[in-house]
């Protein structure tokens, strides 16, 4: 079978219709052919289990106040790692040095070994680390689809003067990147909507497109800033699963997360965080009785009321 | 260059400073040399005399940036027909020169108090008239756009669009020459600093300049109305759901900033009796925005130090590079500022600022 | 029920000051009119008016061109030159049953750029048979070629810089004398009579400023030892009054227009400046003396015009039409639309007749005797000096 | 009123693009002919020239457009774009006038690439400190941007100041009848220069929207952190807004100073910015017709009333209130298409007869899993701006 999302050829009824009247087998083969085209194409210097990207001694200070101390772990190739703690423990603050938001204070971060701590933030992306956010920050104005694109182009070398007068390698990138785009909604499940304004589309599909836009940049490490936030239980569910599909169609996936069932659901390995220090590292089913994770929660759930004063974004 | 002298405003005098540095400005003025002075003797000699000319001038401005940066405080709004309210209020100050019988080109010969009397009486009447301009400006020009949701460059055209109807209406109705001056209280000097003279025009308008803010800077944070100003500059959703009226704060906002654009007016018409022309308040409003800028858009106390700085830097600027340098002087030191603290010297916002 | 007190109160107040301004602004006016100052020449016996004989005749529908600015930025100077225009028209309309000329207004803005599309359509206006204006250099510089290719006279009431007339257009010719005749003879005079060895030449960024002031510079040789330079439409001087200070000059030249002159006077004054003060034609003007307050008072004024205060008829007329007094270019308006308007009452019937017409003309008009060489300047332009006395100005003596 | 828009806007998006081209170009001769066809009413005659006023107009849209790319697509509000539009004109005036010190009188064609070079590169000079700036502050500093390049025209001896250059170079060519194509006073032949160069640059802007460049500036505009945290780089992508806006304005400059003939320091003002700045926002930022609408209308109205002079700048301001309080998105709301294959990517997903403009409304009715029944046909062509910002 040809790959589903090439432009080329007539378009006939559309995808989305020809899906209809495929039977089970025929489905199946069309999702994985969907999944290979997305699958990451740029070779890692890195085997599969090994460090893909290493947090070493991060100290993140603002004014007097300690985001980050001293915090160390390592992200393992084709691994889902959760890095999760209690509001105000420090998680996002993670997820916002390592994609460039703040500067570490001391320490550094390493992506196959080399440091991301000096990159600028478009260079980091390029590098190979994509994130999600927390509160989710799509292009409004752009469709979905668009929005996709927009990662793809993180890949893309044309230059201004390349699109001004649409050389060659404009028209390639322009192809591959719609096509790439399109394969990637079908991915997530959200092509339906591929045409619609991303203001318009519905809370969980915006959740999906970030999740899209940010596979577009080809990462070789995805950072999920809590994707379940606000979702069903089967909302959920379904989430899950794609995180999982996302893993194993060749990524390695970072994910702060709140709900423990979508946590311990997918990763094969917590770090735990609390008041910026690291406090357990190791398998969701250990992490889960260490008495200091536990003392932790509980008193977590004390601190609920504080401001977390480094959750927030930008 | 000599050291610049020590200037008592620390925080100010350090921007000015850096500004002065011969090492900032060698390569301009090499390259320039055949346009532009670089008369360093006579900024030095000038400099006392230049300080407290740029001050009062500059009190001018910052009554003026205290409008704009209200209104951008609780609106995020460039409100560009502000020096049209201004305008409006020198007319009125004039307007009620007229009516109380001065006339044009003679000096009165009135008894002190009576002439004290009679300019807090054109004050009043000025920054009334120009309070009720900027509500009705709010209601003609911005209330409906907000309405209708319009996005924020909207507001910069009907703003724009007003400042040439208030233009036009005065010119067609007073004409295009400027008014002919009357002047109630001439300069005398009353002492002198450092060999600079200081008249008595100066003092009344850094003190009552002065004094104007402090009341505005007490009204925003401390009185009722200026909690629900703060409130709604702050976060204009959650200010409402407590219940703060959010078109009657914007309202009051506007009346602030006119009533304290009707006093800038009268101070301004008391400096400089040939401004009563219909077109006069354009510069006049560049600059004071470009103070609220430049002292932190958004923040009262900002907009003080940024209209003082620049009313100071400018004068410097025209004794050494000389008069026609003036207004560059005024953007190179902005753009300097903004360089070095891309959100002004003070940089908060309204909301934040008894933080 | 508070605000609706105050919006009361507001309202009251302003109504109040509106009335009291009315009559005040009335009564100011006619004070400022005052009588020729004595010795002051009175108005020329033989001086061309536009009422003529009262028999011209010519075809309806006649018309003559104003172009300049009316609205936009600088409109007070376009203004002064119009109304007298309008004037002049008027009272010819009005003693010519047989010749009704139209003036037909054409807002050029004032700048360059928008100058170009009302003046073309004067130019394509066959009714029209010559033009007043352009008010300024530049404009003038802009439209000068078309105009010339369209063989329409184009008389200027104002622009007075001297390469105007170099550029061999035809149809130009320029009512006033111009920059490069009053300067030296203002340098002459400040030599000579005030025997200042270190004079001040400030200039504001006009055309007409800085023509001014290279001429006087010039003129003046090393006498000149100070140059200082205003912005159109700067009000506060504090700085320059230190430079002025620091120069320590015997005479201050300042070449450029009353609106910036009389608070540059003023502060001057205010801060114990007490030199000679000199302004060109631009200054002199009564919003000037107005302006200064009691500052003016000693103000030397040069003009290459013949002295105005005598023109009594033509002042009271136009403050009855305009309700205010006729300003600077007013007079040199109201004489060049005179010469058209008796060119098209002697049969001038088309564009040609009248270039041709104003070409050989030659006679008195309120200002001056006007009669122009081939390049379009006026033969012999007069300069005098005038000053500011007692809040007048009155006639000094004539300097070139 | 707003459904009939929707409903040209929809059958419109659904043709191919040829077809687009091919019913563009009778428009395209319509206003090619608009000053021969001198139509009553609309007409500025006989108080100022029409053919004039529509070059004006015309220079006024290009105008638009090059700031479109600024305002509109990359959002960064420049309030002293008349300084890109000065620069273009002196030097215009310097390269060709015989008052310029340089003492060279390059023809047109050639001045006009120079000048698009020298006005890039004082974008690339005012953006490279300027551009980290966010919003507003930005806004001030542009303005005293194009306050410096007035002034400096003011006050360095060689760029004259008021007195200006003369005789300024045009491009040349004659009618049959012997008269100059390009002149002062007959405009015709400038104003259909005009109307060409809007045409090419309104294809090269097409093509720069359907590329990562479009994509990078509407993401920097809808939310510049994200973008960057997505892989644009966004500061790179901005100095190219201003030095594409830049350039254009350059051109627009090259154009004005051709026709005037004549350069000074009047008219470089800030109302002049921002009338500029009015023309896009009353046209409708990021719509380039919008924007050609707006810029008409800002240059027209005054031209429209000059017969009466004395009260056309206050029906001017009026007008734009009235205008903005009607339409405050524009007259013509946001509208982009950002992929160049998006035509046959939406085909390919669902079906050859779907429409294809991007929509706004919100299905909500649909279930979400309802693959069938949603085809963007059902929701195309709806609210502009989608659900808000």
């Amino acid at each position: 079978m040809t790959d589903p999302t090439r432009l080329d050829g007539d378009p006939g009824e559309g995808i989305l219709s020809s899906l209809e009247h495929m039977d089970a087998g025929e489905r199946a083969e069309h999702d994985a052919a969907v999944a290979s085209s997305v699958a990451p194409t740029r070779v890692s210097t890195v085997a599969q289990g090994e460090t893909l990207l290493a947090v070493d001694g991060l100290t993140v200070r603002f004014g007097g106040l300690t985001a980050l101390d001293d915090v160390s772990f390592d992200v393992k190739r084709g691994e889902i790692l959760g890095l999760i703690g209690p509001n105000g423990a420090g998680k996002t603050t993670c997820f916002n040095i390592m994609t460039g938001v703040y500067r570490p204070t001391s320490g550094d971060i390493l992506l196959e070994g080399r440091s991301l701590s000096r990159m600028k933030r478009y260079r980091i992306i390029q590098e190979g680390v994509a994130r999600t956010f927390q509160n989710i920050r799509l292009f409004g104005a752009m469709t979905a689809l668009e929005n996709v694109v927009v990662g793809t182009d993180a890949r893309h070398r044309t230059s201004v003067p390349g699109a001004l007068l649409r050389l060659p390698r404009h028209h390639r990138e322009e192809k591959e990147g719609v096509e790439k785009a399109m394969a990637l909604l079908e991915f997530v499940g959200i092509a339906d909507r591929a045409a619609d304004k991303a203001t318009a589309l519905p809370y969980g599909y915006q959740r999906r497109l970030e999740i899209a836009r940010a596979l577009a940049t080809e990462p070789k490490l995805l950072c999920l800033d809590e994707p379940a936030a606000g979702f069903s239980a089967t909302e959920k569910d379904a989430l899950s699963e794609l995180i999982l599909k996302i893993r194993d169609d060749g990524y390695t996936v970072v994910i702060v997360e709140h709900d423990m069932r979508v946590v311990l659901g997918v990763t094969d390995r917590l770090v735990v965080l609390d008041f910026g220090r690291k406090i357990a590292d190791g398998h969701p089913d250990e992490v889960r009785r260490d008495p200091a994770v536990i003392s932790a929660y509980l008193g977590g759930a004390i601190d609920e009321a504080t401001p977390a004063v480094a959750e927030g974004d930008a | 260059m000599p050291a610049t002298p020590q200037a008592p405003d620390a925080s100010g005098e350090r921007v000015i400073a850096s500004v002065l540095d011969p090492a900032v400005l060698t390569p301009l003025v090499v390259h320039a040399q055949p346009w532009i002075n670089f008369d360093v003797g006579l900024l030095v000699d000038r400099f006392w005399a230049n300080t407290i000319n740029g001050l009062a001038y500059g009190s001018v401005y910052a009554l003026i940036a205290l409008g704009y940066t209200l209104v951008y405080g609780v609106l995020q709004l460039i409100n560009f027909a502000h020096s049209e309210i201004f305008v409006i209020g020198v007319f009125a100050t004039y307007l009620t020169f007229l009516g109380l019988g001065f006339q044009p080109g003679a000096l009165p010969n009135l008894p002190i108090a009576a002439i004290i009397l009679d300019l807090i009486l054109a004050g009043v009447v000025a920054m009334v008239v120009a309070g009720l301009a900027a509500v009705g400006l709010e209601r003609v020009a911005y209330r409906p756009l907000r309405r209708r949701n319009a996005p924020r460059l909207a507001f910069l055209i009907t703003a724009i669009g007003a400042s040439f109807a208030i233009q036009q209406v005065i010119r067609i109705w007073r004409g295009s020459n400027p008014e002919g001056t009357i002047r109630l209280l001439p300069p005398s000097p009353v002492f002198t600093i450092f060999g600079a003279p200081i008249t008595n025009l100066q003092i009344i308008i850094i003190l009552a300049s002065l004094a104007m803010f402090v009341v505005a800077d007490q009204f925003v944070n401390r009185s009722r109305l200026g909690r629900g100003i703060r409130a709604v500059a702050q976060d204009p959703a959650t200010a409402t759901l407590m219940g703060v009226n959010r078109e009657r704060v914007i309202m009051i906002t506007f009346a602030v900033g006119g009533i304290l654009a009707g006093a800038a007016a009268l101070f301004y018409l008391m400096t400089i009796p040939q401004g009563a022309v219909y077109n006069g308040g354009f510069l006049l409003g560049i600059k004071a925005f470009t103070a609220a800028v430049l002292g932190g858009i958004g923040n009262l106390r900002g907009a003080l130090l940024g209209g003082l700085i620049l009313g100071v830097a400018e004068n410097y600027g025209q004794s050494l590079f000389g008069g026609d340098w003036r207004d560059v002087v005024a953007f190179v030191l902005l753009v300097l500022v903004l360089m070095f603290r891309p959100t002004g010297i003070l940089g908060e916002s309204l909301a934040r600022s008894r933080a | 029920m508070i605000r609706r007190r105050l919006a009361a109160a507001g309202a009251l107040a302003a109504a109040v000051a509106l009335v009291l301004s009315g009559c005040a602004n009335q009564g100011g006016g006619q004070q400022q009119g005052g009588g020729p100052a004595a010795g002051a020449p009175s108005q020329p016996s033989d001086a061309a008016l536009p009422a003529g004989n009262g028999q011209g005749r010519c075809a309806p529908g006649t018309s003559i061109g104003y172009a300049g600015t009316i609205a936009g930025q600088n409109a007070a100077l376009g203004i002064a030159i119009v109304n007298a225009a309008q004037l002049a028209v008027d009272q010819h309309n009005a003693a010519n049953p047989n010749c009704q000329v139209t003036l037909v207004r054409a807002d050029t803005g004032g700048t360059p750029d928008t100058a170009v599309g009302p003046t073309t359509g004067l130019i394509n206006n066959p009714a029209v048979l010559g033009i007043v204006g352009l008010p300024f250099s530049g404009e003038s510089r802009a439209m000068g070629p078309a105009l010339n290719a369209a063989g329409l006279v184009n008389i200027t009431p104002s622009a007075t810089n001297p390469g105007l007339t170099q550029n061999g257009w035809t149809n130009f010719f320029r009512g006033l004398g111009n920059d490069a005749v009053q300067g030296p003879a203002v340098a002459g005079y400040i030599q000579n009579r005030l025997n200042a060895a270190n004079v001040c030449v400030i200039k504001d960024d006009s055309d007409y400023g800085i023509g001014l002031a290279g001429t006087v510079t010039q003129a003046l040789g090393p006498r000149a030892s100070c140059q200082i330079d205003v912005k159109t439409n700067q009000r506060e001087f504090s700085a320059i009054i230190g430079q002025v200070q620091q120069a320590n000059p015997q005479a201050i030249f300042y070449a450029g227009y009353y609106q910036e002159a009389a608070p540059l006077i003023q502060q001057l004054r205010d801060a114990g400046v007490q030199t000679t003060f000199i302004g060109p034609d631009g200054v002199k003007d009564e919003q000037y003396v107005v302006n200064a307050a009691g500052s003016a008072d000693g103000t030397l004024l040069s003009c290459p015009c013949v002295p105005q205060e005598g023109f009594t008829d033509f002042s009271n007329a136009y403050r009855q039409a305009f309700n205010v007094p006729p300003q600077t270019y007013s007079a040199e308006s109201y004489d060049v639309t005179t010469i058209l308007l008796k060119g098209i009452d002697q049969g001038a019937a088309d564009r040609a007749a009248l270039l041709n017409y104003v070409r050989g003309y030659q006679g008195q008009g309120l200002t001056k005797r006007f009669q122009w060489g081939p390049t379009g300047e006026l033969t012999s332009t007069p300069v005098w000096m005038y000053k500011v006395q007692g809040n007048q100005i009155v006639t000094d003596t004539q300097i070139g | 009123m707003r459904e009939r828009m929707h409903t040209v806007s929809h059958w419109w998006n659904a043709q191919s693009r040829p077809v687009q081209w091919a019913y563009m170009v009778p428009v395209v001769i319509f206003i090619l002919a608009l000053p021969v066809i001198n139509p009553p009413i609309i007409t500025t005659e006989p108080y100022t020239d029409f053919p004039i006023s529509l070059f004006n107009a015309a220079v006024f849209a290009l105008i638009a457009i090059g700031l479109n790319v600024v305002i509109g697509q990359a959002g960064l509000l420049d309030l002293g774009y008349v300084g890109f539009f000065a620069i273009g004109a002196y030097t215009a005036a310097l390269l060709s006038s015989p008052d310029s010190e340089l003492g060279v009188r390059y023809p047109w064609l050639v001045i006009v690439p120079i000048a698009m070079l020298v006005t890039m590169l004082s974008g690339v000079i005012l953006g490279t400190p300027t551009l980290r700036l966010r919003g507003d502050y930005l806004a001030i500093v542009t303005l005293g941007f194009g306050e410096i390049v007035r002034l400096l025209a003011d006050n360095v001896d060689p760029l004259r100041g008021n007195r200006g250059f003369q005789n300024i170079a045009r491009p040349g060519g004659d009618f049959p009848d012997g008269t100059p194509i390009f002149s002062q006073t007959d405009a015709l032949g400038f104003y259909w220069l005009a109307v060409i160069i809007i045409v090419i640059v309104l294809l090269f802007m097409g093509n720069l929207e359907r590329s990562r460049v479009g994509r990078a500036w509407i993401a920097v505009r809808e939310d510049e952190d994200a973008a960057e945290l997505s892989g644009v780089p966004t500061y790179r992508f901005k100095i190219w807004a201003f030095a594409i806006g830049a350039a254009v304005g350059g051109l627009s400059g090259t154009l004005f100073a051709a026709q005037v003939g004549y350069v000074n320091n009047q008219r470089f003002d800030i109302t002049t910015s921002t009338l500029y700045l009015a023309a896009v926002v009353l046209g409708g930022q990021g719509n380039k017709v919008g924007v050609i609408v707006g810029a008409f209308l800002v240059s027209y109205i005054p031209d429209r009333f000059q017969f009466e002079p004395t009260y056309r700048f206050l029906i001017f301001g009026v007008a734009l209130i009235i205008l903005m309080i009607f339409r405050p998105q524009g007259l013509l709301g946001m509208r982009q298409h950002l992929l160049a294959y998006g035509r046959q990517a939406y085909q390919k997903l669902f079906g050859a007869g779907a429409a294809v403009a991007p929509s706004g409304l919100s299905a909500s009715s649909k279930a979400r899993g309802d693959l069938a029944e949603t085809t963007p046909d059902d929701h195309a062509g709806t609210s502009p701006r989608g659900g808000g910002e």
